[in-house]
């Protein structure tokens, strides 16, 4: 749940799952299988299947899905999301998931808490890196003659808005 | 034309042949780069973590852009949607336009819905046009046939304006064409390169990419070219370990962005474009294109 | 003493129907020389006191003037009431409530208090706000105090006639004194003006009313040949009473509605907005989405002011208590 | 006149047996409306409907000397006609008597609220009498249907509604804009379910058509304009030029042999070849061959005229100009039936057009009809080869909101009859049918659906591709997911057919324009009701038979045309029909002439005419109004009135419900 101050009146924005999922209409979905058809992460990820996922959602068993890390696999191709007949978009129903599982306390993979992390400190997913090029040598940005990378400038104060806008959770979790 | 450069975290961190290339070209064609001083993530691999996050993130950006009065360049993907989205819901929401700009005034930074994102291609197709480049070449290239990876992003959804559609010829593809090269389809060009799986299954994403790579390569393309980070990263950074999964040690291609091409066509030297930074086998496409 | 008595009391107006009476021009010096004047603070210079003196009923003709908006209109009307023989109500506020009765979106408090304390040019830092009774070292001072809601003169009080306009028209108020001076008044509660709306009065061409967008006056300059509502202006002509022989439309502006409502309406506010609604880019109703519905509903900008300009008090909408300041 | 009279209304409160009077005191609410100003008298009865309630009624007016009469029962939908008979009965218009719904819209409704109820339905009443006292007698007029009807469209929709009407001995013109009859049917080679030659029943109905004596055929022929009301439609069509003399072509088909240019044939949906001067297909009816202006030689270079060289009896002739024919209806049907959706534009994932090897179902039935382009042999449109691998896939564009939100209704069945053709044509080939769900609701369709489901080279897969691919080889391939086996299946089909989704024919559209008549939201055209009056539309008059009403198979085509045609014979053999008194009037001393009813009149109704005085006021045709009232919303300064629902009845009802 947040809270919002304009112009003095308070406004609240729950986040529930149902509310979320509620606007997606995955109730509307027919099973016709397209989604999972065309899917990416489904021709590489064994028992990843977007239509599964809708049935599932609609047939109330999200705990399952939200406990998984099945979820996480997704590759936001957006083809379910532009072809979807009912425009129920699993890419959005996913997503919708994983904000539930965040905000229910699980910890994401490695990878995305690794990202996480990175934005609260530095406000980037990732810190500028060394790479090593053809020549074998390690290369950086300054070595390069690239300008410095830009951080916010006042960042206690992005950190603090990150926090507000939906990482709350996620820090107890991930412990920074 | 001044554009404020807002280069994302991948090719901010570690696709610095993009951003050579970007900063070497786009000026020879009259296009002004200016390096913001205060940037943040765009958001798009935290959509999964919050919902609002892209929105607030994006919005910075935008505002950021509005404070010193230019529009955005987006040179990933991933990057361009999700300012685009975020500028749409925004102007549609006001209420999310107030509550995103309730947290912005507290870094004294207001969006107001006027400061706009374009994209590379967007730049050289549209705004510089294919004339202007033909013009500017310093060498034609050779008429080597060459695949397009637009990336997802570029394409989908079609909800909000997108740079490319998959109906008409893309405008990637006439770019390619503009600078002498040959423009050769593949079957899975619109498809995914695969980079977003990586963080749940390195595996699996390399392979994804692997399909991609053996697609081209089975058309005779002597290169992949995109302007997306994200696709080159896959593309280009794992086909050695494409090679290890899938145990074919025929995935090899030079893969490279687009303004890297372009940068040879306009006469400049490797070193500056960035190419010795590419993993993939980008030196037999420079003999070729050398001839 | 065999001249009629006239008698012009203003309510809550602006001056300007006075000023409509002086554009008869020479002709005014022939009513004034036909008529006793009994009481018009404007021109004569007789007091209250010289009309509360005179018998109920003994004033042949009262032009009333202005909305009813404070206990002092209020009286003032009620005064007209009872010293009138003929009541007219004289110009838009008194028929209709007019600019005056635009207040009516607000609370009396509301209003009192955007004035006195919250306008950005106001310094009151006390917040004084007005009120009926002041006492000032000892002397006790009153004031008007205003009333719930700003009245056209026939909600407070029966009229024998109505003479609309902002100002009224020229040619009406001639015949309406005319018709009084002469004693052959039509019968009570006659409007004076047309039976029609203004566009009877328009010279302008009338082909196929389709509009796509709403412009606002300053966005184009108007064909002078044309309808300005077929143009996507908002003319107010066909929901108003015609009679003044469509003088803004004829010089490029389009009505704005001071006539009233047209006899066969009841709400002119209402029927402008049912005709727009009606014409405005919804053809193929089906497929329209409320999105666009709303992006075309957005483009009138002051919908108030421009359907309800000087209407608001007599609509049959009521108001609504306690909405925004 | 009965406005000098003295109101006298009668009041008359329904116990609808104990469907009103269970919930609303009746007794209490007859004694309360009694008292109001103008009721002579207020009863209540078990049920005002029946006969002896009628009679109460008949008496009352009578007895009370009563001139307005107020019944409080059911939906007027439901009885209005049927008191309003009564109060004719009793010697009054029957447009002096007022409805109040106290069940629907009170007893039913407040069960539990007993007294509350009660109060709600006083008030009703006292509404309705309120309306009641400003009743005036409304009169219906008769106007006469002139026996002639219309049929546009050349289908078997059009074929069959005409020959019905034609057997009960009206004259019927039929307009086809292509140069035959046969519509989309003649394009198919079977009939599923029961596999009948479709040319075998379809060619003896167009013979018939063309030679029956009450059928006046026009083909090559649009529709112009169409004016004027039920019983009295004035029609204008316009003939396009053949640059073939009928009276003298005796269809020998010389012309056809001897002329040497060619172009694609729209009746092969491009997939065969016809000459310039060409007969849409074989067993076109009439057999008269016509020349294409854009591909003849004559018309592009100046020369050549070898059809005119060798016709034997002189019938070319290329002076034809477009010939104007104006006809006077009393009827119309429209018949003008369906078109495939534009899935090559809409679809591009799935490269209808891109690859010469995706085709859609329609243009497999060429392939596979003997007098089709490949004279009965299936093969692939690129090489010509036998496919031994076909895909077909359903539900292509239909039931999807991006696209068409319907189902087509034959999609499934012809889906399933397409791959019966494959494996009968080539019985060693493996067909793959990819379906959302089959839907065999029609008869027989489910016992055919099983028949083909023995087969075991013919594959149901449960699941759509997303997109269908092209190999550098030239070959097709796409994954789709089959729910059945749950696993992702890669198909390399050498042909894939779409059983796409349909859309009106185009010619439709202009015709609803023409008429006005009301189109749904999918762009066909919308029944009046969907279960009560499928076959008739928002304008009197005017029919529908087949497709151009919604999706539709042959069975229930030809259904609908018999509905539509009897809907035809029904209204020519009573030989007139009376308008509804509830239309709109314009109050001429109120109109300005400001024109905005005008364009909005969904019937055309109004229109603009000019006084003596020269000032322009509007005028409404009794004969097209349907008594909406949009005019009478949008009237800005309300000349504009709907008879019976006038500003000051409505306002009256709308004062007594808010006191």
């Amino acid at each position: 749940m947040l809270f919002y101050l304009i112009g003095g009146w308070i406004f609240t924005f729950k986040f529930s799952l149902e509310d979320a999922v509620k606007e997606l209409r995955p109730q509307l979905c027919y099973q016709c299988m397209k989604c999972s058809s065309g899917c990416t992460a489904a021709k590489v990820v064994n028992n990843y299947r977007p239509h599964e996922i809708v049935a599932l959602v609609k047939a109330g068993y999200s705990d399952e899905l939200i406990n998984s890390d099945v979820i996480w696999a997704c590759s936001v191709c957006l083809k379910c999301v532009e072809y979807c007949p009912q425009r129920v978009s699993p890419f959005e129903v996913v997503m919708a998931l994983r904000n539930e599982s965040i905000a229910r306390g699980r910890v994401p993979p490695k990878s995305f808490v690794e990202m996480a992390k990175s934005v609260l400190k530095v406000g980037h997913i990732q810190e500028p890196m060394y790479i090593m090029s053809k020549d074998f040598e390690e290369v950086s940005r300054m070595e390069l003659g690239l300008p410095e990378m830009p951080k916010p400038k006042d960042f206690e104060k992005f950190k603090q808005h990150v926090l507000l806008v939906g990482f709350e959770k996620l820090k107890e979790v991930i412990r920074v | 034309m001044k554009f404020l450069l807002y280069l994302g975290c991948t090719t901010a961190t570690k696709q610095y042949g993009y951003e050579l290339s970007l900063r070497a070209t786009l000026p020879l064609l009259g296009v002004e780069l200016e390096h913001p001083k205060d940037m943040n993530c765009c958001g798009v691999p935290m959509k999964g973590i919050s919902k609002f996050y892209p929105y607030y993130a994006c919005a910075r950006i935008m505002a950021l852009a509005e404070s010193q009065g230019l529009d955005i360049i987006a040179p990933c993907n991933g990057c361009h949607l999700n300012l685009t989205e975020t500028i749409y819901k925004l102007k549609l929401n006001p209420l999310l336009m107030s509550a995103v700009n309730e947290l912005l005034k507290e870094e004294g930074l207001k969006y107001t819905g006027k400061a706009m994102v374009y994209h590379p291609v967007e730049i050289l197709h549209d705004k510089i046009g294919i004339e202007k480049i033909t013009s500017s070449i310093k060498r034609k290239l050779p008429e080597i046939p060459v695949s397009s990876h637009p990336g997802c992003h570029l394409i989908r959804p079609t909800e909000f304006p997108r740079p490319e559609t998959r109906d008409g010829p893309l405008k990637l593809d006439r770019l390619i064409e503009a600078i002498g090269l040959k423009a050769r389809d593949y079957p899975e060009k619109y498809e995914c390169c695969g980079a977003a799986i990586l963080p749940y299954s390195p595996e699996a994403a390399i392979k994804t990419a692997a399909f991609r790579i053996k697609r081209a390569l089975a058309v005779g393309s002597k290169a992949i070219t995109s302007l997306c980070p994200y696709c080159i990263d896959m593309l280009d950074g794992k086909q050695d370990a494409a090679k290890t999964i899938t145990g074919d040690q025929n995935i090899s291609i030079p893969a490279l962005y687009y303004t890297q091409l372009l940068g040879l066509a306009l006469g400049l030297d490797e070193k500056e474009l960035g190419m010795s930074l590419n993993m993939s086998p980008v030196e037999v496409l420079l003999e070729e294109v050398k001839v | 003493m065999n001249k009629p008595r006239l008698a012009i009391i203003p309510g809550a107006n602006c001056a300007g129907c006075d000023y409509s009476l002086l554009d008869l021009g020479e002709k005014v010096i022939e009513v004034l020389m036909a008529v006793d004047i009994a009481y018009w603070p404007t021109a004569a210079d007789l007091k209250l006191e010289d009309l509360e003196k005179l018998p109920d009923g003994s004033i042949d003709l009262v032009l009333f003037e202005g909305a009813v908006n404070n206990d002092e209109t209020e009286e003032m009307a009620k005064l007209a009431r009872r010293k009138a023989k003929n009541l007219i109500a004289f110009g838009a506020c008194a028929c209709f409530g007019g600019i005056p009765g635009l207040a009516n979106v607000a609370s009396k408090d509301g209003i009192l208090r955007k004035a006195y304390i919250k306008s950005l040019s106001t310094v009151n830092q006390q917040g004084t706000i007005p009120c009926k009774l002041t006492r000032l070292d000892g002397i006790e001072l009153t004031i008007p105090e205003f009333l719930e809601s700003v009245k056209s003169l026939d909600q407070v009080v029966n009229v024998d006639y109505y003479l609309p306009g902002c100002p009224p028209p020229l040619k009406l108020v001639a015949e309406a004194l005319t018709a009084a001076l002469s004693g052959k008044l039509p019968p009570k509660g006659t409007v004076f003006g047309s039976m029609k709306s203004v566009c009877d009065d328009c010279k302008r061409i009338r082909e196929d009313k389709k509009i796509t967008e709403i412009k606002r006056y300053h966005q184009l300059i108007p064909d002078p040949e044309r309808c300005l509502f077929e143009q996507g202006i908002i003319c107010m002509g066909p929901a108003t009473r015609g009679g003044c022989d469509a003088v803004c439309p004829t010089v490029n502006v389009p009505c704005r509605g001071c006539m009233g409502p047209t006899p066969g309406s009841q709400d002119q506010g209402a029927r402008m907005l049912s005709a727009l609604s009606s014409v405005i880019g919804l053809e193929v109703e089906t497929g329209v989405s409320d999105e666009e519905v709303r992006k075309l509903i957005l483009q009138v900008k002051d919908p108030l002011g421009t359907f309800y300009r000087y209407s608001l008090p007599k609509s049959i909408m009521r108001r609504v208590w306690g909405v925004r300041e | 006149m009965v406005e000098d009279e003295e109101v006298r209304i009668g009041v008359y409160i329904c116990h609808c047996g104990l469907n009103i009077a269970s919930v609303v005191d009746v007794k209490k609410a007859a004694e309360e409306v009694s008292k109001v100003p103008n009721v002579v008298v207020a009863k209540d009865y078990q049920f005002m409907c029946s006969q002896p309630g009628q009679n109460i009624i008949i008496e009352d007016i009578k007895q009370h000397r009563l001139n307005r009469v107020v019944v409080a029962a059911c939906s007027p939908r439901m009885h209005e006609p049927t008191f309003q008979k009564a109060v004719e009965r009793g010697g009054l218009n029957p447009y002096l008597f007022e409805m109040a719904n106290i069940r629907e819209h009170c007893s039913w409704v407040h069960e539990k609220e007993k007294v509350a109820a009660t109060e709600k339905a006083i008030k009703l009443v006292k509404a309705a009498i309120a309306k009641a006292r400003l009743l005036k007698p409304l009169k219906r007029e008769k106007v006469n249907v002139i026996p002639r009807a219309l049929v546009i469209g050349g289908g078997i929709a059009g074929i069959r509604a005409s020959l019905d009407i034609a057997n009960a001995g009206f004259e019927v013109h039929l307009v086809e804009t292509r140069p035959s009859i046969g519509g989309n049917m003649a394009r198919l080679d079977k009939t599923f379910p029961t596999l009948d030659c479709s040319q075998c029943i379809l060619t003896p109905l167009m013979v018939e058509v063309s030679r029956h004596p009450n059928v006046t055929l026009h083909t090559y022929t649009d529709v112009v304009n169409i004016d004027g009301s039920v019983g009295n439609f004035k029609v204008k069509l316009l003939k396009k030029p053949r640059y073939v003399d009928e009276s003298k072509c005796t269809g020998c088909g010389t012309c056809i042999t001897k002329c040497p240019w060619t172009a694609p044939s729209e009746f092969e949906l491009g997939l065969g070849k016809r000459k310039a001067i060409y007969f849409e297909f074989p067993q076109a009816v009439p057999l008269i061959p016509v020349i294409d202006p854009e591909h003849c030689m004559y018309f592009q270079k100046g020369t050549c005229r070898a059809c005119e060289k060798f016709c034997p009896t002189k019938a070319i002739d290329f002076n034809q100009k477009p010939e104007e024919i104006e006809l006077e209806v009393g009827a119309i049907i429209l018949a003008t039936g369906y078109s495939l959706y534009d899935v090559a534009k809409a679809m591009p994932e799935y490269g209808y057009r891109k690859y010469k090897d995706v085709i859609t179902g329609l243009e497999l039935e060429r392939l596979v009809s003997a007098t089709g382009p490949t004279k009965g042999h299936i093969v692939r449109p690129s090489d010509g080869k036998e496919p031994k691998k076909v895909a077909i896939i359903l539900c292509v564009g239909s039931r999807d909101e991006k696209h068409l939100r319907f189902c087509c209704r034959f999609g499934c069945v012809a889906g399933i009859k397409h791959a019966y053709y494959i494996v009968s044509h080539i019985p060693d080939a493996e067909v793959y049918i990819c379906y959302r769900d089959i839907r065999t609701f029609g008869k027989g369709y489910e016992e055919f659906y099983e028949r083909i489901r023995n087969y075991e080279n013919i594959k149901f897969i449960r699941g759509s591709p997303m997109e269908i691919l092209q190999d550098a080889d030239g070959s097709l391939y796409f994954d789709v997911f089959d729910a059945n086996t749950n696993r992702i299946v890669t198909l390399r089909p050498d042909l894939v057919v779409l059983e796409t989704g349909i859309v009106p024919h185009p010619t439709f559209k202009e015709v609803a324009k023409i008429l006005k008549c009301a189109v749904g939201p999918d762009g066909f055209a919308l029944e009046l009701h969907p279960k009560l009056r499928p076959t008739e539309t928002s304008v009197d008059g005017v029919f529908l038979a087949g497709a151009v009403q919604g999706p539709k198979d042959i069975p229930d085509t030809v259904a609908q045309a018999g509905a539509a045609a009897s809907s035809v014979i029904a209204l020519m053999s009573k030989g007139y029909v009376e308008t509804i008194p509830y239309v709109s009037s314009i109050n001429e001393d109120l109109c300005s002439g400001c024109g905005i009813c005008q364009p909005l009149c969904a019937y055309d109704a109004i229109s603009l005419v000019k006084k003596e005085d020269g000032k322009q006021v509007a005028k409404v045709d009794i004969g097209k109004c349907k008594g909406c009232g949009v005019c009478a919303a949008a009237c800005p300064s309300g000349a504009a009135q709907q008879l019976g629902f006038n500003d000051e009845q409505i306002l009256a009802m709308v004062r007594t419900l808010t006191r």
